[in-house]
């Protein structure tokens, strides 16, 4: 049940997020949709051994956390709480590949290294994919889609889905606190209510959905579904995209860090 | 089950994601014909719904613990495969962007891997034909459970061959089959009876709601035969994904690292990666820039073109720890010039 | 203006499980009236405004509007005439922002941005939630979901408002702005409510519904006070007009 | 009878989200006691209750049912003293007739099935629905919903019966058969309400909410009358009070 209310919150937060309006915001959401599936692509393409090399692509969530003025505290919390899954599977790879190797005088068994190139990838990807919709909304992310040709009919179904999302988890906490309210020493919905619990909330569901598309008739709806107008790209989004594309070019031909290492450890030297 | 970014490779994405666009557009172009505009709110608000119903801890009897329903059998079941798939798409779109459960790349992935095998194979093959002869409570929860059960089944193998191609794990196949297989009945088990539980009580309170998907335009005829065509594409789709993939696999080093030093554990994953190379060498998507990277240093020991593990240098390794500090250092000041400069022009301003 | 002229005929209507749940209501309702539909839960009040927007197709008689029969084909037309505001504000609101869910309706009827947003502008100013254009209608309380709500409707210019409880769940106050704003429309107006003092207050006339049958239609100050009528039909008198409970003097 | 007794010191609430729902009300409420806790949209009574029934836990100070406080490890002992009615019954009627819902809670408590049968039958017969007993619950019309609620929260035998809105969508002559049913109804009994005038016919004694904080407490008959603290309290006088002719100058 707490997690109800997070949930909400949560969504509820990066709404408000979006809602801001920085030089990030106010780019065009198609330019920052397609930078983000770039920078996944790139950060993806990473081979299970590489560390230093994805060590650059820290510079793309960092700038545009601090150019969209996002917290970073909340963000920060989504990526820990997020992917059990990821570190079960990871924490298995320094079990099955014990190969060691040297690092300053210490060995170390290889798997921890692809372990923690996996934790990198999945701290980056997640908060690319948190940055996109922090920064963009959803309203404005279904417009892009639009853009791209995605059909009419998946979009509306998305947004609708987007709204009616806190309406029924609402619903739903309500009608789990009654039931908590009345079995007090039960984690769960007991067997003998699954049916009519979830059925009658299903049924109410639909009852629902019934008096919105009435309500969507009522106001000239026929299967079309307009969105706002939104800006045409310009020459700045351009630009954004480009540079962001060609950086993550750079970072993914060249190994920056090393290269940047040894250029100072050989001054050094 | 879902899929992480971390773990799969563009190329399993991409192919994935093809797929899925396929299944999509071809659910799209049926529900545009074969149904009235009415379902387009009923799928939206069926997708928050499922969202809701997620957060229902079911008590399982005699166990003490609690599951929760993924909705793909219960979508299929009120709405009809296409509407359903495309439900549970639209949920996976949210549940990657606004909660990071899974992720863009692997949407594709995960929208095959939850909706595809239970809309369209596991409802079609078994639900629909167990349920075509009458409709009693017994018959809901064996289709029920038996769909749900084979459904997640394709599902969890689908995770284990996806995270398999993307070579991104050291994870054995065998011991992630065990692992992911086994679990993943329990949870199919536990989805089919309560998905029976529900359908049973929708079919008490509001049969028409039912019948109309299971009997009516949506589903009555899809046909065995475009369901095994269907699957015929889907493997075809899927196969020239992989091997694709195979062609590009990025991480030759594995390989490289079977050839000059050879494990035990390399060699259970080794025999595929051997197959999959030759195609590697002749076309490479996003190679491993990395080998070139090393071929510059003039540290660097091995000459094959191929990275050595880059600890067996010394001088590599500090270069790389050096440069790696300094990159985030760099990138952490850069953040925080901006956001010090941005907020000294709030001050300013205000 | 006879084409706001709003007229049923002989209505019956049974619910697909048989259930009768209107039984051969004739009346008419002419430009610039305010009628109140008042009656007991399942009376039919709800079930009655369906039959008059057009979402439900009556199994006998007629509804017109103008000079124009509700039917499958004259739906578009008859729609851009008459708004309805739903009892709940979360059916109605289903769009991701206040301005795209007031933008809704004029955008459905092909007008062109520009007008669309002089529209919504005014809808929202006359509703008086303008501030809240850009904000996500879940995030809003109950009163100002309502407004939105109501704006929604608004910004399709109707010539006939119809409401279904607008006042449930609202604190007196907000209840008293909505039926301020009520009062400025200043078009026909048809409210259902359990809320009689805000009938008597609103309406010039009032219809009484009872099983799906007309009891009584007629001024609302004659009607509401007739303590006989509305108790037969599972009413009663307006609060603010029965004994003063302090007091216990008659009014 | 101490135990019955419900004591609110200095408490706190945040949400999640960082606001501050609750700031530092105190209070307590003595056996048999009939209270009306009032406010505007958002004042914070629906978290209050919340609060009370140990479904929220408050983030200073503390509630105390008799003796005990309210914690997660007493919540089951809480429970079973203290009933709450919902405003939506339909978020409270989860099983498939309306019988095994108001015999859910005993059956929780693991009485015997005779026992239970009594209670159930006991609390159908006190809220009138006896008739009932085999329908599902979302056939039912919404006065026979909240009665049906109210039964599954009286099969319980708490000692405090909190309600939250319990004449919303109720059309008037419901709306007297639930005041009715809670004025027989001799134990603790907590309301929140927009319906003034239900309150100041119920309650002996109201507290009015503001912002979180308790604006007024103290005998309802003063309270409710005081058209300025009222209107302070984005409220009003309750409509039966409003321009009695005899008395209404004074007021
Ligand atoms: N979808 C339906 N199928 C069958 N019967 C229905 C349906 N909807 C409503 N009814 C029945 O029709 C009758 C009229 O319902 P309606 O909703 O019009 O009442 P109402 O006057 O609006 O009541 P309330 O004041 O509670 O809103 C009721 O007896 C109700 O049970
Ligand atoms: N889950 C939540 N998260 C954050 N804030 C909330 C939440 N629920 C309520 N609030 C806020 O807390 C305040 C008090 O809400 P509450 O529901 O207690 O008001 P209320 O007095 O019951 O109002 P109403 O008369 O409309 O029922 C409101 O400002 C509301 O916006
Ligand atoms: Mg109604
Ligand atoms: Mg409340």
């Amino acid at each position: 049940m707490a997690n109800i209310a997070d949930s909400i919150y949560n969504m509820r937060l990066l709404d408000d997020l979006a809602r801001q309006e920085t030089v990030i915001h106010k780019l065009h959401p198609l330019v920052k949709l397609l930078t983000t599936v770039s920078y996944l692509t790139v950060v993806v393409s990473f081979g299970r051994y590489e560390v230093a090399g994805l060590l650059p692509l820290f510079f793309y969530p960092v700038m545009v956390l601090a150019l969209a003025e996002l917290p970073v505290k909340p963000i920060l919390l989504r990526i820990l709480l997020v992917s059990p899954f990821i570190i079960g599977i990871g924490i298995l790879n320094p079990v099955f590949d014990q190969q060691t190797f040297v690092l300053a005088g210490r060995e170390f068994s290889r798997g921890w290294v692809t372990f923690l190139s996996i934790l990198l990838k999945s701290g980056l990807t997640v908060t690319a994919a948190l940055l996109l919709i922090a920064t963009t909304g959803m309203d404005r992310l279904a417009g892009a889609l639009r853009i791209l040709k995605v059909p009419r009919v998946f979009v509306l179904q998305l947004l609708l889905t987007y709204r009616y999302i806190s309406v029924l988890m609402e619903e739903v906490a309500r009608t789990l606190r009654a039931y908590s309210l009345r079995a007090p020493k039960q984690k769960g919905v007991h067997r003998s209510a699954w049916g009519s619990l979830a059925g009658q909330l299903l049924l109410r569901t639909f009852d629902r959905a019934q008096r919105i598309y009435e309500a969507m008739c009522l106001r000239g709806f026929s299967g079309e579904y307009h969105s706002g107008e939104i800006n045409k790209i310009c020459r700045w989004d351009w630009a954004y995209l480009g540079g962001w594309v060609v950086f993550f070019i750079l970072a993914r031909t060249y190994n920056l860090p090393l290269l940047i290492g040894s250029l100072l450890t050989g001054v050094i030297r | 089950m879902h899929m992480a970014d971390a773990l799969i490779s563009p190329v399993v994405g991409g192919a994935m994601w093809a797929a899925t666009a396929g299944v999509a557009a071809y659910s799209i172009k049926k529900v545009q014909t074969e149904m009235d505009e009415k379902k387009i709110p009923l799928m939206g608000v069926m997708g928050a719904f499922i969202f809701a119903s997620q957060m229902i801890n079911f008590t399982i009897p005699a166990t003490g613990s609690s599951g929760h329903i993924g909705g793909g059998l219960i979508l299929a079941i009120l709405l009809g495969p296409y509407a359903g798939f495309l439900t549970i798409a639209s949920v996976l779109a949210i549940q990657a962007l606004f909660f990071a459960d899974g992720g863009l790349l692997a949407y594709g992935c995960n929208v095959f891997n939850m909706g595809f095998f239970s809309c369209f194979i596991a409802y079609p093959l078994i639900y629909k034909v167990l349920m075509k002869k009458e409709y009693s409570t017994k018959r809901i929860f064996l289709a029920s459970v038996l769909t749900a059960v084979i459904g997640l089944q394709l599902g969890a193998f689908g995770v284990v061959l996806e995270t398999l191609f993307s070579g991104k794990t050291e994870l054995p196949f065998g011991t992630f089959v065990l692992l992911m297989q086994p679990i993943h009945l329990a949870i199919g088990v536990v989805e089919g009876l309560v998905t029976a539980a529900i359908a049973t009580y929708i079919w008490n309170a509001r049969p028409e709601i039912m019948e109309k998907a299971s009997s009516g335009e949506t589903i009555g005829n899809i046909s065995i035969k475009k369901v095994v065509a269907g699957l015929v594409a889907a493997a075809v789709v899927t196969g020239a994904g992989l091997s694709w993939f195979a062609s590009s696999n990025p991480d030759g080093l594995e390989w490289a690292m079977i050839k000059t030093a050879g494990t035990a554990e390399l060699e259970a994953t080794g025999g595929l990666h051997q197959q999959l190379s030759d195609l590697q060498s002749k076309t490479a998507f996003l190679p491993d820039y990395s080998f070139q990277a090393n071929e510059d240093q003039p540290e660097q020991s091995t000459g094959e073109g191929e990275e050595a593990w880059p600890a067996v240098d010394g001088g590599t390794s500090t270069s790389g720890l050096v440069g790696g500090s300094l990159t985030l250092i760099l990138a952490a000041l850069v953040g925080g010039g901006i956001s010090l400069m941005k907020r000294r022009k709030y001050r300013i301003n205000s | 203006m006879s084409h706001h002229k709003l007229e049923v005929r002989n209505l019956h209507f049974n619910y697909p499980d048989g259930h009768n749940a209107v039984k051969g209501m004739s009346f008419s309702i002419h430009h610039g009236e305010s009628v109140g539909i008042i009656g007991a839960n399942g009376a039919g009040k709800s079930t009655l405004l369906m039959l008059l927007m057009g979402v439900l197709f009556p199994s006998q008689g007629e509804v017109c509007v103008g000079d124009v029969q509700v039917t499958k084909k004259t739906l578009p037309m008859i729609r851009q005439r008459l708004g309805m505001v739903f009892q709940d504000p979360d059916d109605q609101l289903f769009m991701n922002t206040v301005y795209d869910d007031v933008a809704f309706g004029p955008r459905n009827y092909k007008l062109n941005e520009k007008e669309v947003e002089k529209r919504v502008l005014n809808a929202l100013e006359v509703v008086g939630i303008l501030h809240l254009k850009d904000r996500a209608p879940f995030k809003l309380s109950g009163g100002e979901k309502r407004a939105a709500a109501i704006a929604s409707v608004l910004s399709m210019q109707p010539d006939i408002l119809v409401m279904d409880e607008p006042s449930a769940a609202l604190d007196p106050k907000s209840r008293r702005r909505v039926m301020e704003l009520l009062r400025s429309f200043k078009h026909t107006k048809i409210v259902t409510s359990h809320d009689l003092d805000m009938i008597y207050e609103m309406c010039d006339r009032t219809i009484v519904i009872k099983n799906g049958e007309i009891a009584a239609d007629g001024v609302t100050s004659e009607i509401l006070v007739n303590a006989e009528l509305m108790d037969a039909c599972g009413l009663e008198v307006p609060l603010a007009l029965q004994n003063c409970p302090v007091c216990g003097s008659k009014k």
